[in-house]
C-alpha cells in the first residue's frame, strides 16, 4: 500500500536531483529550463499526492495552474534563448556572467 | 594715606607707557622719552612721601581694595593695595633705580630704531612691578608676578632680530613660567585651607594650617603649611634665579643693559625675596620650607659665584655675581633674618645697578664690545667709569663702610647665629662665597681697566672672536658694527646717573643699618617667632654702624675678601700667565664651571629636546597610527575590505547562485530537523 | 501488494530518466529522458487514481512543451562539442549536498510529521467516483476565475515569445498589401510637357 | 514674558537675512555683502537688550518662548535663556561680525554662498544655546553641522573633502546616540522639555546609559582626547572664517552640553563616571599639549592648543563630585563650572583671534607652515602686537581672559586632588612653551625670506577686527566679574542639580 511517506521521498529526490542539475551543469541553457521543468514536475506531484491523501481535490485543481505556468514559462526561456543565441553566438552558461558584481 | 595717591603710583607709568607705546607718530622719541620720565619721576616721589608718612610720621598701614576683580562661589578676588613699612622700602627703591635707568636710556639708547618702544617697555616694567609689590592679595600678586616676567620676555628680546635674544626670552619665559607652575598651586593650597586669597586671612590662618596635614598621596601626606611655602619658594625660585632655575639669568644679558641692570639686578629679581619676607607668617611656621629655602640659597650662594671667574663676558660676570648676591639674600630669608635680605637686597639694588651701568658704559666705550680678554688699562681713558666701579666692587665684596659690608656681613653673621638645622651648612658657603666673589669681581676690574691694553692687539685678529671661555657666548649684536677707535668716556647722561647710584652704594648700607635693621623699622608687615629672630640677637651686640664696621676687620670675611683681592691681583695683574697655568691645572673642574655644571645642557637637550621627541612620539604613534589610523581610517578600510568578499559571492554565474541558495536550504533544514 | 511493486519499479524508473537528463551529453538525450520521466510520473498519478491530471500531464507537457523544447534544440545549431565539456571540477561536493537535502527533507517529512499522519494509506474512493468529473464539477464552479487567469496568463506568454523571437531580415522582399491598397494616383503617374522634335 | 520675541528674532533674524544674500546671488554680491554685515550686526544689537534686560537675580530660564510645535510627539518650540547660555548667545553673536568683516574680499569663489552660510550657522547656534525643548535642541544641533559642512567643504583647503566629511560623520556619530537617549527620555517623560528631564527619576544603571550617549555626542564635540583627531583636520582645511567659527562656537557646544543636559540628568552616573572624564581631560591637557608643540603647521598647532584649553572645560565641569568626595563641602565645585564657563567664552575670544591671525598671514602668503615665515614683525609690526597679544592670552597670561578660565579650575581642582590641580597646572608651562615659540619662530627673528619681506602691514578691515578682539580679551581679562555676575543663580542652581541624587532611597 503506497503511503504518503513514498511519494514524498520519491518528490523530493526529483526535487534535489533537479537543483543538482541546475548548479552542476556548465553545459547549455536549455538543460537549465529542462530542470526547472523537472522541479515543477516535483512540486506536482507533492500537489497530486496530498490531495489523495487528504481527499481534497484542491490540490489537482492547483496542479493545473502549475502546469499552465509551467507552460509559459518554458516558451518565454525558450524564446529567450533564441535571442540570446542570435546576439550570443553560443549558450554556453560560462559566457552568460555580464551580470558580474 | 588717600588710595588715590597709591593708585597715582601705579597708574602713572602704566599712563606713561601706553603714550610711549602705542603713539605711534603723534608721539615723537624725545617726547616718549619724557613722558616716561616724568610718569616714573612723579611715582618716585610720591613713593618717598608715602615712605616718610609711613616711617616718620607713622601713619598706619593701608589695606584696601580698589576694585572687585570677580566673586566666583563665594570667594571674593580683588585688585587692592597693602601698603606697610616693608612694601613702601620697595616702592621707593624700585621708583628710584627705574628712575636712574630711564634717565641712563636716553644716552645708551639714543641710537637705537626701538627707542620709543624700549621705554614703553620699560615704564610698563615699573607699573607691574609695583602691583606686584603693593598688592595685598594672592591674584594681583600673581597678576604682578607673571606681567614682570611677560615685560622682561619682551626687553630680553628687544631686539628681536638677533636669534640668541629670542632665543634667550623664549628661555628666560619658560623657565619663569616653570616657578609660576610652583606658584600658582601654592596660591591653590592656601585657598584650599583659607578659603580668601587675601594675605590678612591667610596670615591669620598660618598657626591652624600649620598644625594640619595634606594628604598626597593616599598614603603618605606632608606637612600642610609645609608644602604650600615650598610650592610659594618655586615661584620665587623662578623669579629669584636660584639654582635649578637660575639658567635663564645669564642669558638675559642679551637684553640692553639698562634692562639687565634695572630688571635682573635690581627689581625684577629681588621679587621672590620680596615676596618670602612678605609671607613672612607663613613660611615663619613651617621650619620644613624654612631649611629648603635655606639649602637653595646657600648652594646658589656659592655655587653660582665659581662660575664667575670662568666667564669672560664682563655682562655675564656681573649676572654671576648678582645670582649669588640673590643666594646670599636667600639664606637671610632661610634663617628668618627677612630684615637682612631686604636690608640686603635695598643695598645690593644700588651697587649691582652700580655695576651693571658702569659695564654699560665699558661696553658703549668699547664700541659695543664685551670681551673681557680684550679690554684692559681702560682706567686712563674712562676715570669715572672706574672710579663708580671701584666704588661698586668694594660695596660687593663688602669692604667695611661700605653699604655691602653691612648688608652681607650681618647675613654672614645671621647665618652663624641662627640655630636651624641646615644653617652650618648655610654658613659655610657663605662664607666661601665671599672669597670668590672677591676672586671675580676683582679679576673683572683687574681685566678691564688695568693690566696692559689688550684692545689694541685684539684689532689685529679680531676675527678670531670665539675661543675657549664659556661656549655659547656668540653675541653677535647686531648693533656691533665697528670695533675700531679709542675707548672713550661715556657722555654725562650715562656718567651722572652712575655718580647718582655710587653715592648710596657707599653710605646708604652706613646709614640705615641702625634704623632699618634694629630699629624695629619693619614693625609689623614683618613677622618673626620669637625663637627664630637671630636679627634680636645680633641687635644686642650692634652698638652703631661704626663699631659694627670697625668689628668687621677683625671678622673671618674681611680677611677673606682681602684674600680674594689678592689672589686675583696675583693671578691677573702681578703674573698673568699664572692664570693660565692655574686653570690647565685644575682642567676637570674648569670644564665642569664652564659648562656651568651642565644645567643648560640639561635643559636643552633633555628638557626641550625630550619633550620634543615625546611630543612627535605622541602626535606620530597617538594620533595619526593609532587614532586616526586605526579607529578612524582602520573602520573605513575594514569596510572597505568587507564589501571586496562579499562582492566574490555576486559571480554572475547562474550555477553559482544556485549553489548558495541550495546550501542555504540545506542550511535551514538541518537547523530545524536539529531543533526539533 | 502489485501496486507496491508498480510503485517502486515506476520510482526507480522515474530517478533514472531524471539523472538521465543531467548526465546526458547531448541535448537531445536530455530532451528524450525527460519526456520519460513525464511519462512515469503520469504512470504513477494513475495509480494514485488520479487519472485526468497524468493523461493531461501527458498531453499537455511531452505534447507541447517537450515538442518545443525539441524543436528549439534542433533549430540552434549548437555546435555539441563545445558543449560537452561536462561537470563543474568539483560536481562531488554537489552531489553530496543534493544528498543530504534528500534525507534533510525524508527527516522532516517522517520525524517531524507536519500535523499529518504520514502512514495512512489513500482514502478509499466510491465506486462511481470518476476523477475527470469531480475535477470539472469543481474547475468550473469554485476555480471559474482563476481559470480565467490562468488563460490570460497562458495568452500573455504567447505574445511576449513571439514578440522576443520576430524579427523581420533585413532584405526580404515581402508584399505588404495594406501600403499597396492605400497608394493614390499623383504617387504613380506624373505627367510631363515636352516640344515636339524634328526626325533627325 | 517680558521681551516676548526676542530670542526667535535673534534665531531668525540671521537665517532670513542669509537666505536673502543668497538670493541675491553672485551678480550683486556688494550689496549681499553689506546685507550680510548689517545682518549681523544687528544680531549683536538685539542681543544687547538680551544682556541688560537678564536677571542676575535667579536661576529661571527668562525671555521664554513656547509654541506647539509637533504636538504629536507633545513637543514645544520652547526657547528660554539662562545664566549659562546667555554668555554663549552674546559670543556667537559678537563673533559673527569679525568672521564676516574677515572674509570681506578675501573670498572669490561664490562669496554670497559663504555669508548666507554663515549667517544661518549663526542662527542655528544661537537656536541651540537658546532651545529649551530637547527636540528643538537635537534639531538645531544636527541643522548647525550643515552649514559647516558646506563652508569647509566648498571653501576649504586641498583635502578639504576628506576633512569635511571626517568632521560631518565623527560629529553625527555621536549625535545619534544622543536622540536615542533622548527618545528614550521622551518616552518615560512624556514631552521633550529639558525642564521635566532634569526632574525625571531615573535607575542608575539607566542614567549610566543616558551619560555613555550624551558623553559621546558631546566629547566628539568639545573634543575629548580620544575622539579629537576631526578638530585638526577640519581646521587646517577650513578657510579662515569657518576656523574662527568652529573654534569660537562649536566646540562650545560640547561644554554647554555637559553643563545643560549630562550634569542635570544624570547625577549620578556623572558621579560614577566623573573620574573618567577627569581623566580624559588632564590626557587631553598634557597630550595633546606636547603633540602641540611639535606640529609645523600653524592651524594645526592652535587647533591642538584648543583641544588642551577646552580640556579644563571638561575638568571644571566634572571636578564638583571630587572636591565634595574629598573636602565633604562643596565649596570650589561653582568655582571649577565657573572657570569651566569663562574658559569656554575666553577661549572662544582669544583662538578665534588666533585664527584671525593665521588667516590674516594666510592671505599674503597663502602658506600655513611655520617654516615658511620669520621674522614677521620687521614688516608688520602692528601685526606682530596683536599676534603677540593674542599667544600671551592663550598662555594664559594674567591682565588677559585666558588666565581667568585656567585659574579658577585649577584654584577648584587643588581642592579635589593635588595631583589634578599639579596635572592642570603643566599647562602654564605646555601652554607658553608652544606658543611662544610657535611666536618666536613666525614673529621674531630677522627677516627670513623675500615673501616676509613682500608682506604689507594691517590694513583698515583688519585692524578693526583685531582691535576689537583684543580690546575684547583685555577687558574680560581686567574686569570678569560681570561675566560671573550674570552667571552665578544658574551655575549654583546647577551645582545644586549636579551634586543631588536621583535614585530614591
Amino acid at each position: 500500500m503506497i503511503t504518503l511517506a513514498h511519494l514524498l521521498t520519491l518528490s523530493a529526490i526529483l526535487f534535489a536531483i533537479s537543483i543538482a542539475g541546475i548548479f552542476l551543469n556548465r553545459k547549455n541553457v536549455i538543460l537549465l529550463l529542462m530542470c526547472v521543468e523537472l522541479l515543477l514536475l516535483a512540486a506536482n506531484f507533492n500537489f497530486v499526492a496530498f490531495s489523495r491523501f487528504l481527499g481534497n481535490l484542491d490540490g489537482q485543481v492547483f496542479v493545473f495552474f502549475v502546469l499552465t505556468v509551467a507552460a509559459a514559462e518554458s516558451a518565454i526561456g525558450l524564446a529567450i534563448l533564441v535571442v540570446l543565441f542570435r546576439s550570443r553566438r553560443s549558450i554556453n552558461v560560462e559566457d552568460l556572467n555580464t551580470m558580474k558584481g | 594715606m588717600n588710595p588715590n595717591l597709591l593708585l597715582a603710583i601705579v597708574l602713572l607709568p602704566l599712563a606713561g607707557a601706553i603714550i610711549a607705546g602705542l603713539g605711534g607718530r603723534l608721539v615723537s622719541r624725545m617726547a616718549a622719552a619724557y613722558v616716561t620720565i616724568a610718569g616714573v619721576a612723579i611715582s618716585c616721589v610720591l613713593s618717598l612721601i608715602v615712605l616718610k608718612q609711613i616711617y616718620w610720621d607713622g601713619v598706619p598701614a593701608f589695606n584696601g581694595p580698589v576694585y572687585t576683580w570677580l566673586v566666583s562661589d563665594g570667594v571674593t578676588m580683588q585688585v587692592g593695595f597693602l601698603v606697610d613699612r616693608l612694601t613702601a622700602l620697595m616702592m621707593a627703591v624700585v621708583t628710584f633705580v627705574s628712575l636712574c635707568v630711564h634717565v641712563y636710556t636716553i644716552g645708551y639708547m639714543h641710537d637705537d630704531p626701538g627707542f620709543k618702544r624700549f621705554f614703553s617697555y620699560i615704564s610698563l616694567f615699573t607699573f607691574s612691578m609695583l602691583m606686584l609689590v603693593m598688592s595685598n592679595n594672592f591674584m594681583q600678586l600673581f597678576f604682578g608676578w607673571e606681567a614682570v616676567g611677560v615685560v622682561s620676555y619682551l626687553l630680553i628680546g628687544f631686539w628681536y632680530t638677533r636669534p640668541s635674544a629670542i632665543f634667550a626670552n623664549l628661555k628666560a619665559f619658560l623657565v619663569n613660567r616653570v616657578g609660576d607652575f610652583g606658584f600658582v598651586l601654592g596660591i591653590a593650597g592656601v585657598l584650599y585651607y583659607t578659603g580668601s586669597l587675601d594675605y590678612t586671612a591667610a596670615f591669620e590662618a598660618a598657626p591652624r594650617i600649620a598644625q594640619e596635614s595634606f594628604p598626597l598621596t593616599s598614603t603618605t601626606s606632608v606637612e600642610a603649611l609645609g608644602l604650600i611655602c615650598i610650592l610659594l619658594f618655586i615661584g620665587a625660585m623662578g623669579k629669584s634665579a636660584q639654582v635649578p632655575l637660575h639658567v635663564w639669568l645669564p642669558d638675559s644679558m642679551e637684553g640692553p643693559t639698562p634692562i639687565s641692570a634695572l630688571i635682573h639686578a635690581a627689581t625684577m629679581v629681588t621679587a621672590g625675596i620680596f615676596m618670602v619676607a612678605r609671607m613672612s607668617p607663613l613660611f615663619e611656621h613651617s621650619e620644613l620650607a624654612l631649611n629648603f629655602v635655606l639649602i637653595i640659597g646657600a648652594t646658589t650662594a656659592l655655587f653660582m659665584g665659581l662660575l664667575g671667574i670662568v666667564n669672560n663676558d664682563i655682562k655675564r660676570v656681573v649676572a654671576y655675581s648678582t645670582l649669588s648676591q640673590l643666594g646670599y639674600m636667600t639664606v637671610a630669608l632661610g634663617v628668618s633674618a627677612y630684615g637682612a635680605a631686604i636690608f640686603h637686597l635695598m643695598t645690593h639694588a644700588f651697587f649691582k645697578a652700580l655695576l651693571f651701568l658702569a659695564a654699560g658704559s665699558v661696553i658703549i666705550g668699547m664700541h659695543h664690545e664685551q670681551d673681557m680678554r680684550k679690554m684692559g688699562g681702560l682706567a686712563k681713558y674712562m676715570p669715572v667709569t672706574a672710579v663708580t666701579c671701584w666704588i661698586g666692587a668694594l660695596a660687593l665684596i663688602g669692604t667695611p663702610f661700605f653699604s655691602g659690608f653691612y648688608s652681607k656681613d650681618m647675613i654672614i653673621e645671621a647665618a652663624a647665629a641662627s640655630h636651624r638645622w641646615a644653617a652650618p651648612y648655610a654658613y659655610w658657603c657663605v662664607l666661601i662665597g665671599v672669597f670668590v666673589t672677591a676672586l671675580y669681581t676683582f679679576r673683572m676690574l683687574f681685566l678691564t681697566f688695568h693690566g696692559e691694553e689688550r684692545f689694541r692687539t685684539a684689532h689685529a685678529h679680531a676675527a678670531s672672536h670665539g675661543g675657549e671661555g664659556g661656549h655659547g657666548e656668540s653675541h653677535g649684536s647686531a648693533d656691533a658694527h665697528h670695533h675700531g677707535g679709542e675707548p672713550h668716556e661715556s657722555p654725562p647722561v650715562v656718567t651722572v646717573p652712575l655718580i647718582a647710584l655710587a653715592i648710596p652704594s657707599i653710605f646708604i648700607g652706613l646709614f640705615t643699618v641702625g634704623p632699618v635693621l634694629f630699629g624695629g623699622y619693619f614693625g609689623d608687615s614683618i613677622f618673626v617667632l620669637e625663637r627664630n629672630d637671630v636679627l634680636a640677637e645680633l641687635g644686642h651686640e650692634f652698638h652703631g654702624p661704626v663699631a659694627f664696621a670697625l668689628h668687621g676687620f677683625i671678622t673671618p670675611t674681611f680677611w677673606l675678601a682681602l684674600a680674594g683681592v689678592v689672589t686675583a691681583w696675583v693671578f691677573f695683574l702681578w703674573k698673568p700667565g699664572l692664570a693660565d697655568r692655574a686653570a690647565e691645572a685644575l682642567r676637570p673642574i674648569r670644564t665642569i664651571l664652564v659648562n656651568k655644571y651642565y644645567f643648560d645642557w640639561f635643559n636643552e637637550n633633555v628638557i626641550a629636546r625630550g619633550s620634543r621627541l615625546l611630543g612627535r612620539a605622541l602626535w606620530r604613534g597617538g594620533d595619526q597610527v593609532l587614532i586616526d589610523g586605526a579607529l578612524v581610517n582602520g573602520t573605513a578600510a575594514t569596510v572597505g575590505r568587507f564589501g571586496g568578499v562579499v562582492r566574490l559571492i555576486q559571480s554572475g554565474y547562474l550555477y553559482s547562485y544556485a549553489f548558495w541558495m541550495f546550501i542555504g536550504l540545506a542550511v535551514l533544514l538541518g537547523w530545524f530537523l536539529l531543533r526539533s | 501488494m502489485l501496486v507496491q511493486i508498480l510503485f517502486y519499479l515506476f520510482g526507480a524508473f522515474l530517478v533514472a530518466s531524471a539523472l538521465g537528463v543531467i548526465v546526458a551529453r547531448n541535448p537531445v538525450h536530455s530532451a528524450l529522458a525527460l519526456v520519460l520521466c513525464f511519462v512515469t510520473s503520469a504512470a504513477i498519478w494513475l495509480l494514485l487514481e488520479a487519472e485526468f491530471l497524468a493523461v493531461v500531464l501527458v498531453l499537455v507537457y511531452v505534447g507541447a512543451v517537450m515538442v518545443l523544447f525539441l524543436f528549439v534544440v534542433m533549430m540552434l545549431d549548437i555546435d555539441l562539442a563545445e558543449l560537452r565539456s561536462g561537470f563543474t571540477r568539483y560536481a562531488w561536493l554537489g552531489w553530496i549536498t543534493a544528498g543530504v537535502v534528500i534525507v534533510e527533507i525524508v527527516g522532516v517529512v517522517t520525524a517531524r510529521n507536519l500535523g499529518v499522519d504520514v502512514t495512512r494509506g489513500t482514502v478509499p474512493l466510491p465506486e462511481d467516483y470518476s476523477n475527470t468529473a469531480e475535477l470539472g464539477n469543481v474547475l468550473y464552479t469554485r476555480f471559474a476565475y482563476p481559470f480565467e487567469l490562468a488563460a490570460m496568463l497562458l495568452l500573455v506568454a504567447i505574445i511576449a515569445a513571439i514578440a522576443l523571437t520576430m524579427r523581420r531580415r533585413p532584405g526580404l522582399k515581402v508584399q505588404d498589401v495594406a501600403k499597396q491598397v492605400a497608394v493614390r494616383r499623383e504617387e504613380r503617374v506624373r505627367i510631363v510637357k515636352m516640344d515636339p522634335e524634328k526626325r533627325p | 514674558m517680558q521681551g516676548f520675541g526676542l530670542l526667535s528674532l535673534l534665531i531668525w533674524l540671521p537665517i532670513v537675512a542669509g537666505l536673502v544674500v543668497l538670493a541675491l546671488g553672485e551678480r550683486n554680491i556688494a550689496a549681499g555683502r553689506w546685507v550680510a554685515l548689517g545682518a549681523s550686526v544687528a544680531t549683536l544689537l538685539a542681543a544687547i537688550p538680551l544682556a541688560t534686560g537678564f536677571d542676575t537675580g535667579t536661576a529661571s530660564y527668562q525671555f521664554v518662548e513656547r509654541l506647539p510645535w509637533i504636538p504629536a510627539f507633545n513637543s514645544y518650540y520652547a526657547l528660554g535663556v539662562d545664566g549659562i547660555s546667555l554668555p554663549l548667545i552674546l559670543l556667537t553673536a559678537f563673533m559673527t561680525i569679525p568672521v564676516i568683516v574677515a572674509g570681506w574680499n578675501v573670498i572669490e569663489t561664490r562669496p554670497a554662498q559663504y555669508f548666507a552660510s554663515f549667517l544661518i550657522m549663526e542662527g542655528l547656534m544661537i537656536g541651540v544655546f537658546a532651545a529649551m525643548d530637547a527636540l528643538l535642541f537635537y534639531f538645531f544641533w544636527e541643522a548647525m553641522l550643515i552649514p559647516m559642512f558646506l563652508i569647509i567643504g566648498v571653501w576649504g583647503g586641498p583635502r578639504r573633502v576628506y576633512a569635511t566629511i571626517k568632521f560631518f560623520l565623527y560629529t553625527f556619530f555621536g549625535s545619534v546616540f544622543m536622540l536615542v537617549a533622548l527618545i528614550y527620555m521622551y518616552l518615560k517623560a512624556g514631552d521633550y522639555s529639558i525642564a521635566s528631564f532634569h526632574a525625571l527619576p531615573l535607575t542608575l544603571q539607566e542614567q549610566i546609559w543616558i551619560f555613555l550617549a550624551f558623553l559621546l555626542a558631546f566629547a566628539v564635540k568639545v573634543p575629548m582626547w580620544p575622539v579629537h583627531t576631526w578638530l585638526p583636520d577640519a581646521h587646517v582645511e577650513a578657510p579662515t572664517g569657518g576656523s574662527v567659527i568652529l573654534a569660537a562656537i562649536m566646540l562650545k557646544m560640547g561644554g554647554y552640553g555637559f553643563l545643560r543636559f549630562s550634569l542635570p540628568i544624570a547625577p549620578d552616573a556623572s558621579r560614577e563616571l566623573d573620574l573618567l572624564i577627569i581623566a580624559l581631560s588632564l590626557i587631553a591637557v598634557i597630550y595633546i599639549g606636547f603633540v602641540a608643540l611639535v606640529q609645523q603647521d600653524m592651524k594645526k598647532l592652535i587647533a591642538y592648543s584648543s583641544i588642551a584649553h577646552m580640556g579644563f572645560v571638561t575638568l571644571g565641569a566634572f571636578v564638583a563630585y571630587e572636591i565634595l568626595a574629598n573636602t565633604g563641602g562643596t565649596q570650589g565645585a561653582a568655582m571649577g563650572m565657573d572657570g569651566a564657563m569663562v574658559q569656554m567664552i575666553s577661549h572662544g575670544l582669544v583662538s578665534g583671534a588666533l585664527f584671525l591671525c593665521v588667516g590674516v598671514m594666510y592671505d599674503r602668503l597663502h602658506s600655513r607652515e611655520i617654516s615658511a615665515y620669520g621674522g614677521v614683525i620687521n614688516t608688520m609690526p602692528k601685526f606682530a602686537g596683536f599676534m603677540v597679544l593674542f599667544a600671551l592670552a592663550n598662555a594664559g597670561l594674567p591682565g588677559t581672559s585666558g588666565f581667568v578660565g585656567e585659574f579658577l579650575v585649577i584654584l577648584a581642582s587643588f581642592k579635589a586632588n593635588f595631583w589634578y590641580a599639579l596635572l592642570a597646572a603643566v599647562t602654564l608651562i605646555l601652554g607658553a612653551a608652544y606658543t611662544l615659540w610657535l611666536v618666536k619662530r613666525v614673529i621674531f627673528g630677522p627677516v627670513a625670506n623675500e615673501g616676509v619681506a613682500s608682506m604689507k602691514d594691517l590694513n583698515g578691515r583688519e585692524f578693526a577686527v583685531l582691535g576689537v578682539l583684543a580690546v575684547a580679551v583685555l577687558l574680560l581679562g581686567v574686569w570678569p566679574a560681570p561675566l560671573l555676575e550674570m552667571m552665578r543663580p544658574s551655575i549654583e542652581n546647577l551645582v545644586d542639580l549636579a551634586l543631588r541624587t536621583k535614585l530614591s532611597p
